[in-house]
């Protein structure tokens, strides 16, 4: 769906020359500083996230910023650690959708035919399937660690990826740059790596933020559904699913996880956005 | 100018943010006068227009507009509306995407009838019949119903020209009707709208970059630059005496059937540093034919549609091209010239026939041999934009096809890259610039250098300067041609352009639906073309002289009537 | 236009098997089986028993034999028989695909009627102030899991206001006042969910059409603003945006599953959660199928009517 | 407790109107004989009878049989059975009716809950229309207690119950959505006085906060098993009642193979008994709701057969790394809990409490939560293997140990344990008919549970069911079942 998400027409691009820095540069270092915090968790966060203590369920401000769990484990230092499970999560599938996505479309637009149709009408066939019963079977069948909810997470956003991939490499394969290096007797890794590679590689990268955001969403609603990371670590997801059981308890314990999921996806969006906006504008006439 | 004029324009400027990109501008239109409005691209010819109609959304606007003495600057967005398609009405550059592809002709004219006619529909209905009639569209009831898809070009332009001319404009603004068509439905249009000016008594304004249409067609020209008028006067007067360096130079740089082929074509840069007689004078002596290089046999080419359909773009094609001559390949669009070329490369598998270039038939080999034999066959693209890769550098452009054989070390390769930029006439400064950063000519003479890197003894030129202004193309045939002289080269020239295949070509090849229906030596072809076909294509172009191109048109106006071929040809179009 | 029709039906059927044979695999890596899964704890069952419910229950056939039962089966419109109940599939799913009709349709239609003004606001004039606040909107809406729209939906009106129930459902047959009630949460937070990429995509299209040539022609007729916006913008807009209602489609059928997990509506994703818990694959393959087959033969008529809404694909013109 | 005031029972206020219950769960199928989950059997009163029943004072009385005597060595039981009962379909019910359900408890082929409890019967004879002759094989005194959860259906109709149910309770079935929600409407046919209610939905709420929100926003009226977070708030609100039973008697039970290492050597088994925070548990797990068992009985302390000489395992981290060590395990081991993913967050809330604990001793556990179907498959049916691993999952009995503790007996608990010397004790206890011995009795299988450890039993835990004001009449017995029998709206 990226390149709907990123259409911007001339008269847009023109406009906007000027505006979209600013706003790439700051949702670029709040999601930089979130995942900052959460990687050096165990320096920033307030307490050990496992440590339990009679102070359960408590709300806002005092000791604990962000109150309490059940088991009276600091509520910050959850998500800040959690964090750390949602980005591995969301960047190891990222990194593998990309590769296979980049693999089976590229392998689609260069192949071309027959080979190309039965490649597309497999990614579609797997679209169809609803990708949250799928990633219910898969973690059923396989458990739920942060790596294979990492490879769940990927393969379910490759078909996707892999459509884009070929929709980009074909419109490349269309110019006459291309023709050009095939008519100087460039070799076909040569055709790949320097001639079209560099070219779709803006694509690549604002589908790259679409796939961590939508790696967020399904990790999330895997974990809601119960099918999350395995206790006591928790990624948002499962701290929001545990939150919502409590929500008549203590209100915070859903809405400080769900903050963090809904303001880390919304960001990559934003910069989804705004890389497609200047891709397009930094390259073409 | 005694009478009132209907359009008025005083010092006129258009801005975007902080680019003026009309400067100032003054035009006056006389009732039922025919202006032509010509400059290079870019000189601002379009956005005049469109300030007329107040269609250059998010535009400033500065100076004055007066139509019949109303200030249009000065009117409501209402009533703008109500001028627009009644009083002022205008054709467009792009017939193919000026008519809204999924609402039905009729439905399309009757919308423009009815928005300044409050008639029934049946009224509107009769009314638009009639209009697609009187601009010679055949069976105009029956294509009512019809989506401009189902149209042809040229039958798409008669369509927005019977839909401005609906409600009888006083004045009607025509931002170069027929670039996008060939030649020979181009100077039937133009004969459309002089027909339909004369009928209404409407005002025209006709832009233009082709100085031999608005020879032909106009009474009066008015030449922009950069935003300013540099001249303007009555045609026969502006070009025979053309009074401004710069109107000197277009003059100059014109290609059409009447130039010297044996000399250069003085260029704009050259006329306007050293003047109209100091260039063009050197002579070119003629070329040595050599022995056969490439030898085209019984090419075919068919391709698959996705609705199944198969289409023979080229169906046995045969010709040879000798070493050291420049072949010509002419025909209209889609007549199968490009196939031919990537043909001749292998960049495409052929369905019958052979090719043999130096004795080996690149269709035969494959793998390394075939990626040797393409250092000796290079390719220059007629977009000068897509042809480069946008994410490199010029001289990373000029360096692959050396890197792609590992020629060179990557010193005696950057030293390749500026003796071939030298070669194309570009400074080293342009070795770290990307294609944004440059002209289309520049891009243009950047992929001939690319081209050249490998040192290859052969060069298809697809369409290389129609893409190109008036004075950018004459750099580049000059360039071609002493490139040519200096290294020997042999080239393989495609255009629809014949003046320029003239220009060019030893031995021109005449294409028509993917067969050679007529090929021999230049001077004999142009003197006697014997093929129909080749007849009416030359009839068509148009000539750079006022007098000349009236004759050229009423010759061909007669042609057509005793032929009958508008009709015919717009059949067979329309329906394909 | 025929063949390319035939073809195209040829393929989704191609597609439907393939992916009947993907989720049968699937199925099969989980572990335990419904056999177990029914018996619970219940005491006193020994692997005899155990062997013996199985062979009853037709698990101990090859897969290839199991496979081709099941295809069988479909073909004639017999969908097999639930492990857990008397009742056969068809049964099952015809208890249940009436919700998740309704609620999709509804989704999307709210979804439509919240992104068609939206969408076409925000083209009129793109980076004004209209159109950031809609993209802000859209982009918020993105980033909003289906099942945080829905909690913060039962937080806001059922829980603070009490304006609207919670959870539930009851057939549209059986109270058609009640039934709408019930569905507005779920609907909307479908629609919530899915109207984002409508707008997008919307906006886009729209700012693409009314930048090309003939919206000037049009505007050059002297057409009213809003005239040539609908009679002409949002015309050829809405035509590639059905491509993208087909995809937004297969988004809320797999939406559904969340959604009525959250509103406790009994249809066919609650039925597939239940049945890949339970291990019942009878129902689970056959319903997973079923909302597959939903999507492909949406995308399917979406590319039919495609073809017939653009009067360029209608004619086997060369000039398409 | 009965909510509210006790008027609904004799249907003398009948108000009419609908009621909705729901439950985390939603009913799969609806034979009573072969019901896998607890939710199941809230049907139960309301369908069908059984010979016997318990009634809110937890006393066994009769149902469909009026009365009964057993023969002096408690082997042959002899009922007489009411007259003039049919189902629902006008079929009528007679000994030989009752003969063909328990033929089909028995059957088997038939695998069911209730199996251990009846699986003495050896001959059922229909003397005439009302009396029913049971012989056993061996001798139970408390055998009218065993047949609670023996519903009479109708055998021969066993084939289409789900889609035709018949039964002889106050309600039928007009309405069946497999895991979602059943219709249930007053029985035409029933013997007894006409419910109170006109309609009764059983609903599911599987998302337990929508329950709870339903509730509060009185789209639900009856909500089972209330999330004990929850209970607190609800019965501060004060427009809600909470239905509790008597006395607790569900229960937690953590089984693990007491077959492999290090399980199967006694003092692992009581060193994980040390280990547990049982007040912790109670507290963060079930909020409060129940009692800790310290002596790991599944027997509350108040239950009034609890007995015996037994040992205190409170909370004893250094108890339990000694024995821990003295069974083989070190420091730097790995236990594995098995839990369920997305339901019952109780159990993993324990789990997460005990790999605190086990973390201070240097034990490391590791929480595995899986799908359902997954967790099942890992330890059932009992035989299976799964060394060093702590399966949770509950337990909800009536209060007669006869029917809590035979969950110990071999072949049942999938822990795998066999005790010579408590199968022993247990078939004394089940046969001694004097109450006063039976006492004693019980409390020496209690001592040999007790110091096994083949559970860990960490507390009874209390079913909370909430009400509306509205409702009453609905009461809870001790194991969670819920009665609507006599429910009413006022
Ligand atoms: N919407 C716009 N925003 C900014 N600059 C513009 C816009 N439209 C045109 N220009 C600039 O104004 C100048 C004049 O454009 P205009 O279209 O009038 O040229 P033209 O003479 O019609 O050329 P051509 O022969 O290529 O059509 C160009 O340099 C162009 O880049
Ligand atoms: N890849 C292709 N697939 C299908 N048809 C093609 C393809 N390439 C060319 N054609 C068709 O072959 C015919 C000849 O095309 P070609 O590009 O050779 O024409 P041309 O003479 O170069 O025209 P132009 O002047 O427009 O460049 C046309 O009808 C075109 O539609
Ligand atoms: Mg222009
Ligand atoms: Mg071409």
């Amino acid at each position: 769906m990226a390149d709907t998400l990123t259409l911007v027409t001339a008269r847009e691009r023109a406009t906007r020359r000027r505006r979209f820095p600013v706003l790439t540069i700051i949702s670029a270092s709040v999601l930089g500083l979130i995942v900052l915090a959460s990687v050096l968790a165990p320096i920033v966060a307030p307490y050990d996230p496992a440590a339990q203590s009679p102070d359960r369920l408590v709300g806002l401000g005092g000791a604990h910023l962000l109150g309490t769990d059940e088991l009276g484990r600091d509520l910050l230092s959850r998500i800040l650690f959690g964090g750390q499970l949602t980005i591995f999560i969301a960047l190891g599938a990222t990194v593998l959708a990309m590769l296979l996505g980049l693999v089976w479309g590229m392998a689609a637009a260069f192949l071309g035919g027959w080979l190309d149709e039965l490649l597309m009408r497999l990614a579609d066939t797997v679209m169809a399937i609803p990708q949250i019963l799928f990633a219910l079977v898969f973690v059923s069948a396989f458990g739920a660690d942060p790596v294979k909810l990492a490879v769940i997470v990927g393969i379910l956003l490759t078909p996707t990826t892999a459509r884009l991939v070929r929709s980009s490499v074909l419109s490349e394969l269309k110019e006459d740059y291309f023709t050009a290096a095939v008519a100087f007797g460039a070799s076909r890794p040569r055709l790949v790596l320097t001639e079209v590679l560099p070219n779709v590689r803006g694509a690549i990268v604002v589908q790259a933020a679409i796939n961590a955001a939508n790696a967020i969403l399904l990790e999330a609603s895997l974990s809601f559904v119960g099918l999350g990371i395995a206790p006591p670590e928790a990624t948002w997801g499962t701290l929001v699913q545990q939150g919502y059981q409590k929500m008549y308890q203590s209100i915070g314990y859903v809405i400080f996880p769900a903050l963090f999921i809904f303001v880390t996806i919304w960001l990559l969006n934003v910069l989804a956005d705004q890389l497609g906006a200047g891709e397009k504008k930094g390259v073409r006439r | 100018m005694s009478v009132e004029p209907v359009l008025d324009i005083r010092g006129l400027t258009v801005s975007y943010g902080s680019a003026t990109p009309v400067k100032g501008i003054d035009l006056q239109v006389a009732p039922g006068e025919k202006l032509g409005l010509v400059g290079e691209s870019g000189s601002g010819k379009s956005l005049t227009a469109l300030s007329v109609m107040r269609l250059n959304a998010g535009a400033r606007l500065g100076g004055e507009i007066r139509f019949q003495g109303r200030d249009l600057l000065a009117l409501s967005e209402r009533e703008m509306a109500k001028l627009r398609g009644g009083e002022i009405a205008m054709v467009y550059q792009d017939p193919m995407s000026s008519l809204n592809p999924v609402l039905t002709i009729g439905a399309q004219l009757i919308e423009a009838v009815r928005l300044h006619d409050r008639v029934s529909r049946q009224a509107a209905h009769a009314r638009a019949v009639e209009l697609l009639a009187d601009v010679g569209v055949p069976y105009p009831e029956e294509r009512m119903a019809q989506y401009p898809h189902e149209f042809s070009g040229g039958m798409r332009q008669r369509v927005m020209i019977a839909m401005a001319m609906s409600s009888r404009p006083q004045l009607l603004i025509a931002d170069e009707p027929t670039t996008a068509l060939d030649v020979t439905t181009q100077s039937r249009i133009i004969d459309l709208l002089d027909r339909m000016a004369a009928e209404y008594g409407t005002a025209v304004v006709l832009i233009t970059h082709d100085l031999g249409i608005a020879a032909g067609f106009c009474e009066r020209i008015q030449v922009l630059r950069h935003g300013r008028t540099v001249e303007t006067g009555a045609v026969d007067d502006v070009y025979a005496r053309p009074q401004d360096p710069y109107t000197q130079a277009l003059m100059g740089a014109v290609v059409d059937l009447t130039i010297d082929v044996d000399r250069p074509i003085p260029t704009a840069v050259e006329v306007l540093e050293r003047g109209t007689d100091a260039v063009g004078a050197e002579s070119l002596p003629p070329r040595e034919p050599g022995d056969v290089l490439l030898s085209v046999r019984d090419v075919t080419k068919r391709f698959r549609l996705g609705s199944g359909r198969v289409v023979t773009a080229v169906d046995g094609v045969s010709f040879d091209v000798r070493r050291g001559e420049t072949f010509g390949l002419v025909g209209e669009s889609g007549s199968g010239k490009s196939t031919v070329s990537k043909a001749v490369l292998a960049l495409n598998p052929i369905d019958g026939g052979a090719v043999e270039f130096d004795g080996v038939d690149p269709h035969r080999i494959g793998g390394g041999e075939l990626r040797q034999l393409r250092r000796r066959m290079q390719m220059v693209f007629q977009d000068p934009f897509s042809a480069l890769n946008r994410r490199q550098t010029v001289s990373q452009l000029i360096e692959a096809p050396l890197k792609a054989h590992g020629i060179g070390t990557k010193a005696s390769r950057s030293e390749k890259v500026r003796e071939m930029l030298r070669l194309v006439g570009l400074g080293d400064e342009f070795a770290e610039r990307f294609p944004r950063e440059m002209s289309g000519g520049q891009c243009q003479r950047v992929s001939i250098a690319r081209s050249l890197a490998l040192e290859p003894d052969f060069m298809v030129l697809d369409e290389s300067v129609s893409a190109l202004d008036v004075s950018i193309q004459a750099q580049v045939l000059n360039l071609l041609r002493a490139l040519q002289r200096e290294l020997g080269l042999t080239y393989l020239f495609i255009s629809h352009d014949l003046a320029v295949i003239r220009y060019m070509s030893s031995t021109v090849a005449v294409m028509q639906q993917g067969r050679i229906v007529e090929m021999g030596p230049r001077d004999d072809l142009f003197a006697d073309p014997q093929h129909e076909y080749t007849r009416s294509l030359m009839a068509a172009i148009p000539v750079a002289d006022p007098a000349q191109e009236r004759e050229r048109r009423r010759l061909a106006a007669e042609l057509d009537e005793r032929t009958g071929a508008s009709t015919t040809t717009l059949l067979t179009k329309g329906r394909a | 236009m025929i063949a390319q029709t035939a073809r195209r039906v040829a393929i989704s059927i191609a597609m439907l098997i393939a992916t009947s044979l993907i989720i049968f695999i699937v199925l099969r890596l989980l572990p335990g089986d419904p056999v177990i899964t029914r018996l619970g704890s219940t005491p006193g069952v020994d692997a005899a028993m155990i062997e013996r419910l199985r062979q009853e229950a037709g698990l101990d056939a090859p897969m290839i034999q199991q496979y081709l039962t099941w295809i069988g089966g479909l073909v004639r419109g017999d969908f097999g028989q639930s492990y857990f109940n008397q009742f056969s599939v068809t049964e099952l799913i015809g208890q249940r695909l009436p919700a998740t009709l309704e609620l999709t349709f509804l989704g999307i239609l709210l979804a439509v009627i919240i992104a068609l003004p939206l969408g076409v606001l925000a083209s009129l004039r793109p980076l004004g102030m209209v159109d950031r606040i809609v993209t802000a909107f859209s982009t918020v809406g993105m980033a909003l899991p289906q099942f945080l729209i829905g909690i913060a939906l039962i937080i806001v009106f059922a829980v603070q206001t009490k304006l609207l129930p919670a959870r539930g459902y009851t057939p549209f047959d059986e109270d058609p006042g009640e039934n709408l009630v019930r569905m507005v949460l779920p609907a909307l937070t479908l629609a919530i969910a899915a109207s984002p990429l409508l707008i997008r995509y919307l906006r886009a299209s729209m700012i693409e059409v009314l930048d090309s040539s003939y919206i000037r022609t049009a505007t050059g007729k002297g057409q009213s603003r809003w005239g040539v916006v609908i009679g002409h913008g949002l015309r050829n807009a809405l035509i590639p945006s059905l491509t993208m209602l087909g995809l937004i489609v297969g988004y809320t059928l797999g939406g559904v599953v969340i959604v009525e997990y959250v509103f406790g509506i009994p249809g066919l994703g609650s039925l597939a959660i239940d049945a890949v818990f339970k291990r019942d694959y009878a129902v689970l393959q056959s319903v997973v199928l079923l909302i597959s087959a939903m999507f492909i033969i949406t995308t399917l008529i979406v590319d039919l009517l495609y073809g017939v809404l653009d009067p360029r694909l209608r004619t086997k013109g060369r000039h398409g | 407790g009965t909510s509210g005031n006790d008027a609904g029972s004799d249907g003398g206020s009948a108000t009419g109107g609908t009621l909705t219950v729901a439950a985390a769960q939603g009913i799969p199928q609806l034979n009573p004989a072969i019901r896998t989950f607890a939710w199941e059997e809230v049907l139960f009163p309301l369908l069908w009878n059984g010979l016997t029943k318990t009634d809110e004072s937890g006393a066994v009385v009769g149902d469909l049989a009026e009365k009964w005597e057993a023969s002096d060595d408690q082997k042959t039981w002899t009922f007489t059975l009411r007259d003039g009962v049919t189902f629902s379909d006008g079929t009528p019910f007679t000994a030989e009716t009752a003969k063909a359900a328990l033929d089909y408890y028995v059957d088997p082929d038939t695998a069911t809950q209730e199996k251990n409890k009846i699986s003495m019967i050896s001959d059922v004879t229909a003397t005439d229309d009302t009396t029913l002759t049971v012989t056993l094989s061996e001798p139970v005194a408390t055998f009218p207690a065993a047949l609670v959860w023996v519903k009479m259906i109708d055998a021969s109709k066993v084939d289409s119950i789900d889609k035709e149910p018949i039964g002889t309770g106050p309600y039928t079935v007009s309405k069946f959505t497999p895991d979602d929600s059943v219709t249930l409407v007053p029985n035409e046919k029933y013997f007894g006085d006409k419910p109170a209610l006109d309609q009764i939905t059983i609903v599911k709420a599987a998302e337990s906060t929508a329950a709870v929100t339903g509730l509060r926003s009185g789209d639900i009226d009856v909500l089972w098993s209330v999330p004990q977070g929850d209970v607190a708030q609800l019965e501060a609100g004060g427009d809600m009642v909470m239905v509790r039973p008597k006395s607790p008697s569900q229960w937690p039970s953590w089984e693990m193979d007491t077959t492999s290492a290090p399980f199967n050597d006694v003092r692992a088994r009581q060193a994980l008994a040390y280990a547990i925070d049982r007040q912790a548990i109670l507290d963060a797990a079930y909020s409060g709701q129940g009692v800790v068992s310290p002596t790991n009985s599944a027997l509350n302390a108040e239950n009034s057969w609890f007995g015996g000489d037994l040992i205190d395992y409170s909370y004893d981290l250094d108890k339990a790394k000694e024995l821990f060590a003295q069974a083989g395990v070190k420091e730097g081991d790995t236990l594995t809990w098995w839990g369920v993913a997305g339901q019952y967050p109780e159990w993993n809330t324990s789990g997460e409490i005990l790999q605190a604990s086990l973390k201070e001793i240097g034990i490391t556990l590791k929480i595995d939560n899986n799908d359902i179907g997954t967790w099942v498959d890992k330890f059932y049916p009992a035989g299976k293997s799964y060394p060093a691993t702590i399966v949770p999952n509950f337990q909800s009995t009536p209060t007669e140990p006869a029917y809590s503790l035979n969950f110990y007996l071999p072949g049942r608990c999938e822990c795998n344990w066999t005790d010579e010397d408590f199968t022993t004790a247990f078939s004394a206890a089940m046969a001694e008919p004097d109450e006063k011995a039976r006492k004693d009795k019980w409390a020496s299988v209690q001592e040999i549970i007790n110091q096994q450890v083949p559970l860990i039993v960490p507390l009874q835990s209390t079913v909370v069911t909430a009400t509306g004001e509205k409702v009453t009449g609905v009461w809870v017995e001790g194991g969670g079942q819920l009665h609507l029998e006599g429910a009413a709206l006022q």
